[in-house]
């Protein structure tokens, strides 16, 4: 055919192509953007269920205050790759390589994403870099924790050298998935969905993609210099040779910071779709949300140094981080708002997605207010470097990106496998789950401004009571985990059959079959308006016609 | 002939003759359309500016040279 | 529509959990101010109290506001959810904007972050510009201890830190190694201990009693035993018996590792022929005695203090005696390595004085 | 515009799905250039706070660069993107065989630069005992990025041999050539990389 001929580099046209039949080019190496969601996700869960293990080591760890369960240097090692690994190895990949994948396409109406093959090589460098993070443990793993300031990162064995390369390489992934998605947006939108017609999910992938694809080269540059300078002795960060470590501090959290924005915008998309769906509501404030998802993530790349209060800055330079974090608020303070304007009035299913959308906003709230504390640099001078810190960012990471992606999975699993989760389980997983949670994280902030620092295999015996509480609480939230586990599985046999659209949602990836054809598309639809409006015909023109006439079901689960 | 003043002498003149064609070429591609050319119009008025700056330190007005020992 | 809307979603209930959130939001706004920091945590210095003014004022904003948007969320789950007798394909109230309601949102925290702003402003200039006039104190992280100088006081202090109370303290901090933090919870200060780089704070210790040092960056294995003491002394004859007693158990180790970073060296008496002794010692692996351009690591310094060829050291000071006593104490990061300070040297004030003599003598 | 006058690929639209499959590449390669600016930033950014930090640049011991034998290198790169420019506009306008002389000029003068770099450095490590590991920041911060984008003008080289090889093959036609446009815009992308590191190396 001649439009294959004229289209082997890639794109739209790809997807007129049979469908591939065998195992290996279907599910494994395959071009698909739903398979590499996916992919995307269960090699970020089992990174999960590992760095997860890790967590419980630390919390074991933590039951005594003299510890006494792994040694100091293995302590070190622990939470050094347990940080890596969630953020690098789990919540990133899930949520944009993830969710993005999967979810991105089918919502703008687009048969796969505008480069299929350097989304199978940008998933593919995942796993990889996965291994080589994991199997540093074999040769000594890096200690220096997730931030691996030098020079403490610069002694050691050849460990702290495979942790560069490994978040070197799911840095280029990450990159370009970023790229990827940026041209998808833009480019491949079905006729008639303008900017202001894009579902949220959407807005917040696209202000993602620029955070990947900038930040994460800028943190690239960071960790070649540390390789380089590990492993042949060129002097960037050394004092004594000439270096600067606070330079490596300047290009780590110029990517970080930007990196908690990775994390979490693409779940503000995901709950800024659960929340309408559930509650038959438009979304409140639809053009609101998106331009302030677009203002924290330009925000998001001038506040780094604010990680950086103590290092010994001008302080003259400090102070319009600390002002510019606080500006970040402003547009967050919009986002809870509107969420909670759109529960209000509504017809509210409280399905297992629904609660954990509603967990989300009420852990992740609280992680943005003890940002304030963390932003203000004269409390920071107090708690920087504290349990504080491993309080805060938790409620921000687990709190705010797990409970999100919990809620997603629980919202799209009938999407991606045609079968539903089970709802009782679900309940019993966001309960224990979300107390467990609590339980875990809020007495930290309290330890941490009592002066208890992070980092530390001991510490002073007058904070045992409230380690210990942690520590059974994360059991607890463990077991809440281990439901969902549980329940996917077992749901990926017994769930009741989904049907297309079981939670009447009104985007377009529920006016498709489930799971979706393998083109997604045989027609492309036409948009003539926003996905929320429930009150309203459906927007779409031209869908597969045996999908478009079925009545909108209650949501399973729901009472 | 000294070495340092040849390779200078063709910085400069190679400088001049570089920044007149890129600044040419800058001039009879204004209105093309399009992102590519929008891209190369932005590079070539930079290519411009580089040779530009490279005649300027080919005639010794920017940058140091080492001092005659 | 006006109707329904008053029906569903301002009715009684919404006002009365709107009243009760309001109470609750006061209580822990009352919580916040009233609870006694103190007693958990002493307030060891002047702006202490302050930096925990800060956190109250965030706490109670913050608490108060989260108490607002969970009750909210609890309350709208309850009230608004869809019950078992109703159509399944109801739809809730189909409102997609408010324009007075998102600017309101919008604003208040805008003014929040104004307010906010200037309040922490204001009392870090607080902090930063505690006086400068009283006792200045070095503390250098090691793997993993602390170590103190103090003005007059030869060598390094391996003892706990003492301090007198209500004097001034300028503290500079750095590192031996890598990275370290000094942090006194009590005093709310902290900052990190950057090797090759001097970072000042400055406290007024104004609470007697003794307090926790602790090292909050990641140095290494013993990193959570890095702990030392911070004595508030109120008794200053006391404090004297300390200080004294450091001095004249410093007196001779005196020369071995010596004050550096701060303050002046007195040059005065410097005996060129001990210089030259020093220098083969010390310096001679990496400076010849020879012309500027004969380089072993460093230039060749011969005439270092004469040559009119190179009127300014590295750093870009005039070379003179005293620019030239500043490199020697408190080194240079240069490029081709770095030139050791006195404390990495091991030479003291007296040796920097000879050793000053010694280049000013070669011409 | 999105792809809606692709709902029907059948009726063989090729031209129309040419122009937007370009689109796409088109955006993708400028944002991976986008990305590649970002990374020779970072390290700029490493470089200019290295170099602030010290009281003194170029550090005691090292001379300040020779600014004119760079000069005249710098003059090879720029002029290697003129060519390139006229190699993409004689195809544009169906003059192949100028194009190939012009590519094979961009090719040689690429080349010549990287052997003028190679000099340099050969001339920096031999006389000035100037070496990447053992010269502090300033050998670090200069031996990185310019071998960086020397790295760059290696692969642009190769990159243009292959585009020459292959427009000689009959890859491109008159129309459709967007090899040769991400081609052009690599090797522009290299040349004004250069700009920025050929100031602030020598001229600040």
């Amino acid at each position: 055919m001649a439009v294959q001929a004229a289209h082997a580099g890639g794109g739209i046209a790809d997807h007129i192509h049979p469908e591939p039949q065998g195992f290996i080019r279907r599910y494994v190496f395959s071009i698909d953007h739903k398979i590499i969601g996916i992919q995307y996700m269960i090699t970020g869960f089992v990174f999960f269920i590992l760095s997860g293990l890790l967590a419980e080591t630390i919390r074991v760890q933590l039951m005594n205050h003299a510890g006494g369960f792994v040694s100091n240097d293995t302590y070190n090692e622990v939470y050094t790759v347990h940080g890596s690994a969630m953020v690098w190895l789990v919540i990133i990949p899930i949520v944009t390589g993830g969710f993005g994948n999967f979810v991105m396409p089918l919502q703008i109406g687009a048969r796969d994403v505008a480069f299929p093959w350097l989304n199978m090589l940008s998933f593919w460098m995942f796993p990889v870099a996965g291994l080589l993070l994991f199997s540093s443990f074999l040769v000594g793993a890096p200690v220096a924790g997730w931030t691996e300031y030098p020079p403490i990162s610069l002694e050691g064995g050849v460990g702290t050298s495979m942790w560069c390369a490994a978040i070197f390489l799911i840095g280029v992934s990450s990159t370009l998935t970023g790229i990827n998605f940026i041209v998808t947006i833009m480019q491949m939108r079905a006729p008639g969905m303008t900017f202001t017609r894009m579902p949220l999910f959407v807005w917040a992938q696209l202000a993602t993609a620029p955070l990947s694809m900038v930040a994460t080269t800028a943190l690239a540059a960071a960790l070649a210099a540390l390789f380089i300078e590990r492993q042949f002795g060129v002097p960037f960060y050394d004092p004594t040779k000439g270096g600067s470590p606070v330079l490596w501090q300047h290009m780590f959290w110029f990517y970080s910071h930007p990196a908690v924005y990775i994390m979490v915008l693409p779940v503000f998309g995901i709950v800024s779709e659960i929340l309408p769906t559930f509650s038959r509501k438009p979304i409140f404030g639809y053009k609101m949300i998106a331009f302030s998802s677009m203002a924290i993530a330009l925000v998001g790349f001038m506040v780094w140094a604010h990680h950086m209060f103590t290092s010994g800055l001008a302080p003259y330079l400090q102070l319009p981080f600390m002002i510019l974090t606080y500006v970040v608020a402003v547009p967050t303070g919009v986002k809870i708002f509107s969420w909670l304007a759109t529960l209000w009035g509504g017809k509210i299913h409280l399905t297992t997605a629904m609660l954990f959308a509603l967990g989300f906003l009420a852990l992740f709230t609280l992680g943005g207010i003890t940002g304030i504390f963390l932003a203000a640099i004269p409390y920071d001078l107090h708690i920087h470097g504290t349990y504080f810190v491993v309080g805060h960012f938790h409620y921000v990471l687990v709190g705010g990106s797990l409970t999100g992606i919990f809620a997603g999975i629980y919202y799209w699993f009938p999407k991606m496998s045609g079968r539903m989760m089970n709802e009782t389980l679900g309940k019993w997983n966001f309960a224990l789950f979300f107390i467990g949670f609590n339980g875990t994280f809020l007495p930290m902030h309290w330890l941490g401004i009592l002066g208890m620092p992070r980092w530390v295999p001991q510490y002073d015996p007058q904070f045992e009571f409230w380690n210990r509480f942690a520590s059974v609480s994360s059991f607890v939230m463990t077991f809440g985990i281990l439901l969902f586990f549980v329940n996917v599985i077992w749901s990926l046999r017994n769930g009741k059959k989904a049907g297309a659209n079981p939670w009447g949602a009104r985007t377009l990836e529920w006016q498709l079959p489930s799971p979706p054809h393998y083109y997604n598309f045989k027609h492309i639809p036409n948009v003539y308006g926003l996905p929320y409006d429930f009150s309203l015909p459906l927007p779409y023109k031209g869908l597969d016609e045996e999908l478009t006439d079925s009545p909108a079901p209650v949501p399973a689960g729901s009472h | 002939m000294d070495f340092a003043v040849l390779e200078r002498s063709v910085a400069v003149v190679g400088g001049v003759l570089v920044a007149f064609v890129s600044a040419y070429a800058l001039y009879k591609d204004w209105k093309t359309p399009g992102l590519d050319n929008q891209v190369f119009k932005v590079m070539l008025f930079l290519l411009a500016v580089g040779a530009v700056l490279a005649t300027l330190a080919g005639l010794g007005v920017l940058g140091n040279f080492p001092k005659a020992a | 529509m006006a109707e329904n809307r008053q029906a569903v979603g301002f009715g009684r209930g919404f006002w009365i959990a709107t009243a009760v959130l309001t109470v609750v939001a006061a209580g822990s706004v009352y919580f916040w101010y009233t609870l006694p920091i103190s007693n958990a945590l002493p307030e060891a210095i002047l702006t202490a109290r302050q930096i925990d003014d800060l956190f109250r004022f965030m706490a109670a904003v913050g608490s108060a506001l989260y108490v607002f948007i969970f009750g909210y969320i609890v309350y709208f789950a309850i009230a608004f959810r869809a019950k078992k007798g109703d159509d399944p394909n109801a739809i809730g109230v189909q409102v997609h904007d408010n324009v007075r309601l998102e600017v309101l949102w919008t604003i208040l925290p805008a003014l929040f972050v104004v307010l906010l702003s200037i309040i922490s402003v204001k009392i870090w200039y607080e902090i930063t510009l505690q006086p400068a006039n009283g006792l200045v104190v070095e503390a250098i992280g090691h793997k993993w201890y602390y170590t103190f100088r103090y003005p007059q006081v030869h060598g390094e202090i391996t003892d706990e830190m003492h301090v007198p109370l209500g004097v001034p303290v300028t503290l500079n901090v750095t590192s031996s190694d890598v990275i370290h933090s000094f942090w006194v919870p009590a005093m709310r200060l902290k900052t990190d201990m950057v090797p090759g780089m001097v970072t000042t704070i400055r406290f007024t210790p104004v609470r007697p009693g003794r307090y926790q040092i602790i090292c909050t960056q990641f140095c290494g294995t013993q990193h959570a035993e890095m702990n030392k003491q911070v004595f508030v002394i109120e008794d200053r004859p006391a404090y004297d018996a300390w200080f004294h007693s450091w001095q004249a158990k410093n007196a001779n180790a005196s020369d071995a590792v010596a004050t550096a970073s701060t303050g002046t060296v007195a040059l005065a008496g410097g005996d060129a022929k001990a210089g030259q002794a020093t220098f083969q010692a010390k310096c001679s692996a990496c400076h010849a005695i020879g012309p500027y351009s004969q380089r072993l690591v460093g230039p060749g310094l011969k005439d270092v203090l004469h040559d009119p060829s190179h009127p300014s050291l590295v750093d870009g000071d005039a070379a003179t005696p005293a620019n030239v006593a500043k490199i020697l104490q408190q080194g240079y990061k240069g490029d081709m390595g770095q030139m050791p300070s006195a404390q990495m040297n091991a030479i003291g004030d007296k040796d920097i004085a000879n050793l000053v003599a010694y280049l000013n003598s070669l011409k | 515009m999105p792809h809606g006058a692709v709902a029907d690929p059948d009726e063989g639209q090729v031209d129309q799905l040419y122009a937007e499959t370009r689109q796409l590449r088109l955006q993708g390669f400028l944002l991976f250039l986008v990305s590649d600016v970002v990374l020779f930033s970072s390290f700029i950014f490493a470089y200019l706070y290295l170099r602030n930090t010290l009281p003194a640049w170029p550090p005691p011991g090292i001379n300040r660069l020779d600014v004119g034998f760079a000069a005249f290198n710098s003059v090879v790169l720029f002029g290697s993107g003129v060519t390139m420019h006229y190699a993409l506009e004689s195809w544009k306008h169906g003059k192949f065989a100028r194009y190939a002389n012009f590519l094979i000029a961009t090719i040689v003068l690429g080349a010549a630069f990287l052997a003028g770099q190679g000099y340099e450095y050969t001339n920096l490590y031999m006389r000035e005992h100037v070496s990447w590991s053992g010269s502090g920041a300033f050998g670090a911060s200069f031996f990185t990025l310019t071998g960086m984008h020397g790295f760059h003008v290696f692969v642009g080289v190769c990159y243009l041999t292959v585009l020459l090889l292959q427009s000689c093959a009959g890859v491109y036609t008159k129309e459709k050539y967007f090899g040769l446009t991400a081609g052009t815009l690599y090797w522009h992308f290299v040349d004004v990389i250069w700009v920025v590191l050929f100031s602030i190396f020598y001229l600040i």
